[in-house]
Order: structure tokens, then sequence, then C-alpha cells
């Protein structure tokens, strides 16, 4: 379905979203868990428990919920280092990850990779990629080895608006048209990279129009509503699943919290912040449950504590968990059985 | 020599003796050898430089005038 | 104070946005923290009530200070108030930043000197085991008296080799590759004599094999590569290289080191300790009188006398004078006595005084104030740190009767001597008083026994009774 | 047609031969690359390929070098065997990105999760004139990194043997093809195969001196060799053939029997593969030096276009006899 270049974009809603309330409530608690995990996070960075860069999800908890609803397990995901949401609903265990924020060897990469090197190959989970733009190519490939080999399976492929400047973007946007491949390019638009935002970096700021110059459906949707998402997303799999090629989805979304960990957060106003934060994706949703009256305040409250003590089990075993031994240092540099 | 010089070039012998040692913290009455630490080879590099500095032979014998601030300088001074 | 970024070490507060009294909740800012890169605003991770602040504005702390306390809300019995900012446990502990390991100093080509060692090397021991000769009755003709395969060759075919004259210490040193330089070592060869055909005049294979007299030079080709045996001896003390870093860290670094080094020599040398009261009258008296006419920079310190004695007594007994290696004792030709001096900042090093036994009191005396001086400036030489061939700790002037100390691996002895103490002595039936000074000896049983020791200790006292010999 | 016959062929007709055994024997195996399809590759390696497996499997890509040398990593990472081709070295840096930061990383970033088994093949080197960007030999920085093989063919053998060896390797394996060898001619045993990646082999056996070099700068290394053993200096050749890792057992063996070496390296001499092997020998074999290790390597200087210039920048078998004869002496 290739699209002239210039032609408006519409927002698709040919498959209804799934409307019972149990589904929704599942929504709910996939987005608190993300959302309450990454508060821990700041809470054991700020004491120095765990180091190094930490990229926060908060305020695009929608996106990773909503696009995980439309893949099944023998999909793939390649994601970017603001990866923590994406592997958590992926089914990556909360201990897994959280030792992994410790560097422990029960983390989901043995301690080796930290917070933006999260994998899971068992859950075809192909982890994060510190390099902007440095997983495109690597999903590309997978999606290729999936058609060469007739699978249908959908590689979804992660990464910021800032990923849309580098070469690679533009390069394997071409390769994935020109080579019909099954793979689902999810834009997050947080409006900025790390510290510039989006109009002064690109020319044409509507992405979900440059994505369609290259002559493969492209949709953009409203990142905050997880029920958009998850109607987008399914839409979008299924069509790419059944051979219709690549698409693209434009999910346009905002962070809550600095571009990592903190910063000074000069390249935007407090106002703007403030504006997004009433379009919470889990207030909103909190707020839409309430009025169908799917949610009374003591299971709300339950879903919490559930989830807080689910991740401070997860802190306290990362703590316990032992270190990697310093004899293992140069292993996984080359497989043991290589010539 | 005057009392006041006597203690100038006392205390300057021995900051060059021992260079780590607060000069100003010593009290009449500190044994400049075990309390400063200073071994034999440091108490004669001590004795050196007074005799250089003042121009007088100091003997063996007169070791024990050097003992203390107070009786170094009295010696000294009094010579 | 909150760990706000990854190469951030410290933060001063900007700002209290509340009081003791306040009412704070989970997530509420409550401070502003500068860091490098800007003011951040910083929350609190738990509610309750500020009970105190504890660092006030524009005051700069590490990160994990703690900057407040906040009571926790009555319903929990508030044990301890939890501080606000970071959770308040034991910080986690940073493992102590590894002290940089004494860096092990080879004695084998300290800078400048490419001489090799005065040890044997394996292949050579393994030659001489199988020709039968007792090395410990040989002398080395190599460079600096290694004992070379020609010396074991010509001492298991009877000839002693009484022509070649051990070289002394080359005095500049010959510029010859490596090759050549194991070579000469191996056939004997004195390269302080060739002249090189290499570039500039430096010797190569072929000037060291022309250079073997009468003998059929057939180059030994050896098919794998033989790596010459160096016994890295430990030397005591980090070299100067380490005196960039903080004081303090080099004293704790230095401390390190001496641990690990007295913790392996009393893990691996079982020590056996003699102990002699040795009468001074005779000594000291001499002393006396010398210095009487002596300017105050040419007198001796009675520590002279003791150093000289040991260092003879150690000539007259070589079982105490050497190194223990690859499980059997090396004598030492020379007597290189290490000196034990204390640094102001704490920790000890042990240079030695090369050819002690040799040296005129005036010159022990001067060498052993310059080893002092140059010691606590840390200007050593490499060699001086690890040449020592046995070694004396005087705690004289410390005050001290007697002191059994730990032997430097790989030495075989340490001497020890405490204060002159005037002490009642016997002497032809009635009491006297005389000044005495307890000699001791730490000894290595591997190589010698307590006879030897006894014998060594009884040698420095008699050489102590004719002071105007030492 | 037994073993002991032997075949007339080229370094060329070699690697096709092992890129068509690939292919045969392994349906994961695939070949993508810049113009390896219809054009029949840039040096004319794959030719005839895309007629005989299809499009699927010998794949023309645009110029992409990140992108599709990245989906050759993306496709090994998911259980496929591709072998990549990057035209030449110079075009290699848009792509030193992916080979870095995911082929040589992934495996440990993963805790040992993703294996790589993906060959990228790629030709290297000077001598045809063709200027400063198109003449690099970079094999030295590639042999930097840890997590990727680094090979080096410079016999028809290893031409043909090497690919089949790397494609069973779980780890990435680089293999760089200097550009003046493709025309090479000699023979080859009819059923020659698979060899092994892993160590150096001498070329020529001689006690005076060692040669150690590799690829394009073998032929000019034994043919110097020939001229010293006339004049009674019995030069021993080492071929390094793995340049990552390096064999040093067998390069020491050889120093302890000659107690010389000279290194040929077509690199730039600073921080060039040839450092590495003169660091080595200094640390491992300082105790059988007669003389000071020499290297002879391309002079510090963007590959200049006219031809005597360009002879006159690279390694030359005068230059290296001369390095014999000083070090020799």
């Amino acid at each position: 379905m290739s699209r002239a270049a210039g032609e408006a974009v519409p927002e698709v809603t040919a498959v209804p979203a799934r409307l019972d309330g149990g589904h929704r409530k599942e929504l709910l608690r996939q987005m608190l868990l993300i959302r309450r995990f990454e508060e821990k996070c700041v809470e054991l960075y700020s004491a120095a428990e765990i180091r190094g860069f930490v990229h926060l999800y908060i305020g695009e908890e929608a996106v990773a919920v909503g696009v995980n609803q439309a893949l099944t397990p023998d999909d793939s995901i390649v994601s970017t280092y603001r990866e923590h949401g994406h592997a958590l609903v992926r089914g990556l265990p909360v201990d897994s990850v959280m030792a992994e924020m410790y560097g422990k060897t029960t983390g989901c990469s043995r301690g080796r990779g930290g917070s933006m090197h999260l994998f899971d190959v068992s859950r075809r989970f192909y982890g994060g990629n510190a390099i902007v733009g440095g997983g495109l190519p690597l999903a590309i490939g997978i999606a290729l080895a999936d058609r060469m080999r007739g699978e249908e399976r959908v590689t979804a492929c992660f990464f910021g608006d800032g990923a849309v400047a580098e070469g690679e973007f533009h390069e394997c946007m071409n390769l994935a048209a020109l080579w019909d491949l099954p793979i689902l390019f999810c834009c997050e638009n947080n409006l900025y990279a790390m510290g510039t935002a989006l109009e002064r970096a690109q020319a044409q700021t509507d992405l979900a129009l440059r994505a369609g110059t290259y002559g493969m459906a492209a949709w953009p949707v409203d990142g905050m509503d997880v029920i958009a998402v998850e109607h987008a997303a399914r839409n979008a799999a299924e069509a790419v699943r059944a051979g219709g090629g690549p698409h693209f989805l434009e999910l346009r979304t905002y962070r809550f919290r600095a571009h990592s960990m903190y910063d000074p957060e000069l390249y935007r106003d407090k106002a703007e912040v403030e504006q997004w934060r009433r379009r919470d994706p889990i207030e909103m949703l909190v707020g839409r449950m309430r009025d169908a009256g799917e949610l009374p305040d003591d299971e709300l409250a339950a879903m919490e504590d559930q989830l807080a003590g689910e991740i401070d089990a997860s802190v306290a075993a990362a703590r316990a968990a032992p270190a990697e031994p310093v004899e293992d240092l140069t292993k996984f540099v080359y497989s043991p059985e290589s010539s | 020599m005057t009392p006041d010089q006597a203690r100038q070039v006392i205390e300057e012998a021995l900051a060059q003796v021992a260079p780590d040692v607060d000069i100003g913290g010593i009290t009449p009455d500190t044994d400049l050898r075990d309390d400063l630490g200073l071994d034999s080879l440091d108490f004669l590099r001590f004795v050196e430089i007074l005799s250089g500095r003042t121009g007088t032979q100091i003997a063996e014998d007169d070791y024990p005038h050097l003992a203390t601030l107070a009786s170094a300088v009295k010696w000294l001074a009094g010579g | 104070m909150p760990a706000l970024g990854a190469d951030m070490d410290e933060g001063t507060v900007l700002e209290w946005l509340v009081k003791p009294g306040d009412e704070v909740h989970k997530g509420d800012v409550i401070a502003v923290i500068d860091t490098a890169k800007s003011a951040i605003d910083v929350e609190s991770f738990y509610t309750g009530t500020v009970e105190q602040l504890l660092i006030g504005v524009g005051q700069t702390v590490p990160v994990g200070t703690v900057l407040a306390m906040i009571a926790e809300p009555a319903a929990q019995p508030a044990a301890q108030p939890p501080p606000a900012g970071p959770v308040e446990h034991k910080e986690p502990e940073r493992p102590p930043r590894p002290a940089a390991p004494p860096k092990r100093k080879l004695k084998r080509v300290p800078a400048g000197e490419g001489h090799p060692t005065a040890t044997i090397s394996p292949l050579i021991r393994k030659r001489a085991h199988e020709l039968g000769v007792d090395l410990a009755k040989l002398r080395g003709t190599g460079h600096e008296g290694t004992v070379t395969r020609a010396d074991v060759e010509r001492a298991a075919a009877g000839q002693q080799a009484a022509a070649l004259k051990p070289p002394s210490r080359a005095p500049s040193r010959v510029r010859a590759t490596p090759r050549a330089r194991r070579l000469a070592a191996e056939l004997g060869v004195d390269m302080a004599g060739l002249t090189g055909t290499g570039p500039d005049g430096s010797v190569k294979e072929a000037d060291v094999r022309r250079a073997v007299p009468a003998r059929e030079a057939a180059p030994a080709r050896e098919a794998a590569p033989a790596r010459e045996a160096a016994p890295a001896r430990e030397a005591v003390q980090p070299t100067a290289a380490s005196a960039a870093r903080s004081g303090a860290e080099r004293a704790q670094s230095m401390r390190q080191a001496i641990g690990r080094l007295m913790a392996r020599s009393k893990r691996e040398i079982p020590h056996y300790y003699v102990g002699n009261t040795v009468d001074m009258t005779r000594s000291l008296d001499w002393l006396h009188e010398r210095n009487r006419e002596l300017e105050v920079s040419e007198r001796l310190v009675p520590a002279a006398l003791l150093l000289k004695a040991a260092a003879l007594a150690a000539r007259q007994v070589p079982d105490l004078n050497g190194y223990w290696l690859d499980d059997q004792f090396s004598p030492a030709d020379a007597v290189h006595l290490g000196l034990v001096i204390s640094l102001r900042g704490g920790g000890l090093l042990a240079p030695a005084i090369h050819d002690a036994a040799d040296l005129r009191l005036a010159e022990l005396m001067s060498r052993m104030r310059d080893l002092v001086i140059r010691a606590r400036a840390g200007r050593l030489r490499g060699s001086e740190l690890t040449d020592a061939t046995i070694t004396v700790t005087n705690l004289g002037d410390q005050g001290v009767e007697s002191v059994f100390g730990v032997i430097y691996p790989p030495q075989v002895a340490l001497v020890g001597f405490g204060k002159v103490s005037e002490r009642p002595v016997a002497v032809g039936g009635l009491i006297g008083v005389r000044p005495v000074v307890v000699t001791t000896l730490a000894a290595d049983h591997r190589a010698s026994d307590a006879m030897t020791g006894a014998r060594y200790l009884a040698e420095v006292s008699d050489l102590l009774q004719r002071p105007e010999e030492l | 047609m037994n073993a002991a016959d032997r075949v007339k062929t080229t370094y060329r007709e070699a690697l096709r031969a092992a890129i068509r055994e690939a292919l045969q024997r392994d349906d994961r195996v695939f070949l993508m690359g810049e113009d390896v399809g219809r054009y029949g590759g840039c040096f004319a390696v794959s030719l005839g390929l895309l007629e005989e497996f299809g499009p699927e499997r010998i794949r023309d890509t645009p110029l992409s070098e990140s992108a599709f040398v990245g989906a050759g990593i993306g496709a090994a990472m998911a259980g496929m065997r591709p072998i990549v081709e990057i035209m030449t070295v110079n075009f290699s840096l848009l792509a030193l990105d992916q080979i870095m930061n995911n082929a040589a990383t992934l495996l440990h970033m993963s805790g040992g999760q993703c294996n790589v088994p993906l060959v990228i093949r790629m030709t290297t080197g000077a001598g045809r004139q063709v200027a400063a960007q198109h003449s690099h030999s970079l094999e030295g920085w590639y042999t930097h990194i840890p997590g990727i093989k680094v090979l080096a063919p410079a016999t028809l053998e290893d031409a043909r043997g090497m690919l089949w060896t790397a494609l069973q390797d779980p780890d990435p394996v680089l293999i760089f093809e200097h550009g003046s060898l493709y025309n090479m001619q000699g023979t080859l045993a009819a059923d020659a195969g698979a060899v092994d990646i892993r160590s150096a082999k001498v070329r020529r056996e001689g006690g005076d001196v060692s040669l150690i070099t590799y690829g394009g700068t073998l032929a000019k290394t034994l043919s110097a060799a020939e001229q010293l053993g006339e004049e009674g200096i019995d030069a021993d050749v080492i071929d390094l053939r793995s340049l990552r890792p390096l064999d040093d057992a067998t390069i020491m063996a050889s120093v302890a029997k000659t107690h010389r070496a000279v290194i040929v390296d077509e690199g730039w001499r600073t921080g060039s593969l040839s450092a590495e092997v003169s660091a080595r020998i200094t640390e491992q074999a300082f105790y059988e030096l007669d003389a000071p290790v020499a290297r002879v390597c391309a002079a510090e200087v963007p590959m200049p276009y006219p031809r005597h210039l360009e002879e006159a920048a690279l390694p030359q078998p005068e230059r290296i006899m001369a390095a014999a004869r000083e070090v020799v002496g």
C-alpha cells in the first residue's frame, strides 16, 4: 500500500479495539509496573546503588504496552537504551531486569549489559542499543531472515525521533520497503533528542509523512492513549504479518523526566511539561475506567501494593545476588566452541 | 647571642632536620630527641647545623645541654 | 546527597524548600542541588515530617552524605527516622581503591645496568646436577659473579678456572645485543674487552663466539626459546615512581607492600633466634676519644661501629650472607649490608650499603648518612633497594633493649641491635656498671643452624672489643 | 580425477568455488553486497552465482554499508549464515560502528546469548593507481577489536579453504583479500577444501632472518627471500594467515631459530599490525634477538596517484632485502 508523498495521512480505525474491562485492567497493570519500576530506579540511582546511564520511560508507557498487545511470542523486538518498558511488557521477569541494573549475574544479560543492553533471546528480545539508530539495521536483518525462511513473523523496531536524523534510518527505511520486509517501525516521537527539540533537528517534522515517502504505510498515533496505540498497532501488525510489507507508526508521546536520570531540562519549559502531564497515560486510563465503574479504589490499591511488593522483592534479590567473578572477565568475547 | 636569636637558630635547625615536625608546637621542655623522634644521625645533623650557624664548637659532652628547647636556648645564649 | 549523574562526586545545597516541622510526601521537591551540569530539583522518597536539616545552604558534600532527617508518620513507631534524600543504610562499601601493587622490581636488569643477575639460572643448575658439580663451592666467572655453563663444565673436568679473574664491575655498560649478552654469560666470555662489529661498535653473537678461545665454537642452536629464569626478588618498597600519588595513599600502599613481604617471610621462613649482651665499654671509650678532636661533620655515632662489626662478622660466617632461592642457599660474594631506615611519614626502607665490610668507618658513616637522607627523600636507586645480602635493624635510638626482627626474603638473616644501656656486670668477680648492647640474630633455619647464628654473634661481640680494628 | 591431480586456477576462481560450495552445502548461507548479483561482483568474484542461486540468496544491496552490514549481523543473530561483501576496506569505514558496536560486542553485552556467525569479505590494499581513498590497508585497525577474527588469505589454498571454516565459526570473521591477488594464477588440488584459520605457516625455510608478512606482501617477501638466498642470506618466510588471533608460537619459534626479524606490512607504520608483532617479539623472544626488530611498511602518506610515487610508498622487495641485510649485518 504505497502512498504518494504529501497526501495527508488519515487516522486508521479499521480494526475495532477490544473494549472489555478485564483487558483494560491488564493494560493499566502493565503501565503501572513500568512506572513504579522506574520510580524505584530513580531512588536507587540517587542512592548510588545503580550507576551508569539510566534513561527513563515515564510518560511513554502507553506506547510499549499498546504495541506489545499486537505482538505474539514468535515476533521479535529490537529496542534502544530507553528500553525498561519494552523489556518488562515483553515478559522479562522484574527480578532479572532489576538484577541487570545492579550488574549481577542473575541479570537478564548476566550483568554484562546494564540498563542500556537488556537481552532475552528466549523471548526474542534482541536488546537495547546505545548507538542512536544502531538497532535499525539489526531489525532489518532479523526481518530479512524471517522473510527468507517464509516465517509469518513481525519484527518490531523501536527508536526515537533522534534516530530519524541518522543516515542509518534512511538506509533502513529504503531497504525495508525495497525488500518488502515484515518489519513494524515504531518511532517514539517524544519531541526531544536529548536536548534538541524536533523542530530544531528536522526540516520536515511530520515523521509519518516522511516515512510515507519510502512507499510504506505510515500512521501517526496518539502515543498517550494506550487504547489508540493498541488499536493502531494491531492493524499494522496484522497487515505486516499478512505480507503487506513494512509499516511505520509515529507514536506521538512525551517523557515526563529528563533524557537520562537528571539533566537541567533547560531545553524545554516547565509549562510544556505540565501541559503534557495533564494527558498522563495512566491517569487517562484510570479516569476512563472509573467513569465506566470498572475500577473500584480498593482494587487499584491492591494492584499498587502487589506491584510495590514485586519491585521491592526484586531489589532485595538484586542486592543479594552474586557478582560475576573477575576470573570471568574475558568470557563471552568469543564463543567457547569457536575454532 | 640573645635568647631570641638562639631560639630562632634552634628552630630553623630543627625544621631542616625534621621537616614534618610542627615547630610551633614545641614547648620549652619538649625533649628534642624523644618527642621529635630524632635518631642519633638526625641529632648529629642538628648539632652540625647549630655549630655551623653559631660558629661555636659543640663537644659531645655538651650534648646534654641540647636536650630541651629551654636548656638549649640558655646554653647557646649563655655560652 | 543523591547521585544525580554518572560523573557526579559531590553537590552543593542551593536551596531548601522545606523547613523542620513541614510535612513532605514521596515525590515532593524538597531541595535544589547544584551540580557541575546545573541546578537540579531533588525529591523526597519518603512521606513524613522534616525533623532536621543537617547540611546548610551553600555547603558542598560528597554523594551519599545525609542531608536531612524526616520522621515517618506517627502510625509507624519511628525507630530511627529515615533521613530525606538517599536511602539511609550502610553506604555500599565501594571496594577500597586497590592500592597499586608495588611494582615488582626485577633485580635482573635494573635501569642502566644491563648485567645479568648474580644468581644461578635453572639451566645451569640442571647442568651442574648432571655433572655432579657442587654449586656451593663454585666461584662464578660470568658477569658480576654469575655461574656460567663453562664454569660448571670446567669444574666437572677437574681444572679450576684459575686463569680467568672475575671481571670487576664493568665501569660503563657494554653495548651488546641480548643474544650476545646471554651467550657471553654462558660461554664465560668477558665482553668488556671485545670490539663489536655491530652498529656503533655494539657486540653481536659472532663477536662473542670469536672471543671464545681454542674451543670449537659450534653455535649451539637451541630449539625452543629458553627464557632466562629471572628470580623475581620482591623489592621491599614501591619505587619512587609511585611518589606522584598523594602522601596518605603512598603510605598506605607502602604499608601494604611491607605487610605482604613480612607475611610471606613468616609463612615461608622457619626463623630461629639467638641473642647476646655485648660489653660496649671499649668501643664507646674509643669512639668518645676519637670524636673529641673531630669536627662535628666527621664524628661517628655508635651505630657505625655496630654496622661495621655486623658486616665483618657476615664475611666470617658466609652461611648467613646470601639468598635462599629455588630451595637452595646461594652465598653472596660481597657483603651488601641492608640498613632498616624508618621514614618520617611511617613505613620503612632497607636499602643496602654496598661492600660494607670493605669500607673504613668514616666512609661507612658518610654512606649511612647519605642513605638515610636519600631514603627519606625518596631518591634511592633501584639496585640499593634490592641488593642487600644481610640486613641490620638498629632500634637503639628508639630506646628499646632488644629487637628480634623478621627476615627480608630472600635473605637468610636479620641482625638486631638494642639501645646502649648501663647494666650491672660482674667483671673479675666484682660488680661494676658497664654500657652494654643486646645484639640479636633472626636466621633462616633452612640455610643455617642456631650454632652458626651463635658463632656469628660471638664474632660481632669479639669485633666490638677491638674497635680500633673496625 | 584422483586426489593427486591438480587444477590450474586463479585466486578469484578459488574464492568463487568456496562461496558456491558454501551455498550448496548450507541453505542458511546467502551472499549480500553491492553489485554481487547482476553485476557479478566488483572484482567478478561472484560472477554466475545469481543465475545459479537466484536473487534471494545473491542479494544486491543499495549503497547502504551500515544498513546491509547491520542486516547481515541481524540475520546471523536470527540463525542465518550470511556472507556480506563490502566492496573495499575503504568503504567499510561507513559500517565500522555496526562491526565494532554490534557484531563484535553483542555476545558479551548479552551475557553470551547472542552469537553472530557472520563472515564479512572485503578487498584491501593498493597498487593499481586508484589513489588515496581507494588504496587503504586497514586490517591492523580491525585486529584491535576483541570479539572478531581477522584473516588474510594469500595463497590459492587459503582463498579456497578459509571461507567454509570461517562460516562454521559462531563469531564474526573478517576476510581481507588483497586487490593484487585476484588474477594470481597457480594450481590447486582438485579436492582442495576447508583449511584451518588459526595458525601461521612457514612458506620458506631459512636460518638467518625471519621475514614475517601476510596477504598482499607475501609474494614480494618471497621474491626478496629468493634474491637474498643468492647472496647467502637464508630467509625464513612466515605467512601470518590469521591476523587476529596472532599465532605467536610460530613467530617466536622462527625468531628463536634466526635471532633476527623483519616484518613486512602494507599498513602505515605507526600503530600498524607490524607494530603489534614487533612488540610481541620483544616481549616473548627478547633474549633471542641479535639485532633490533626491523619493519618495512607503507610510507606515511595518503596514497599518491602517479605509479612511481605509489611504488615508492609501498613495501617492495628491494626495501625488504635492504632491511634483511641490515639486521643480518
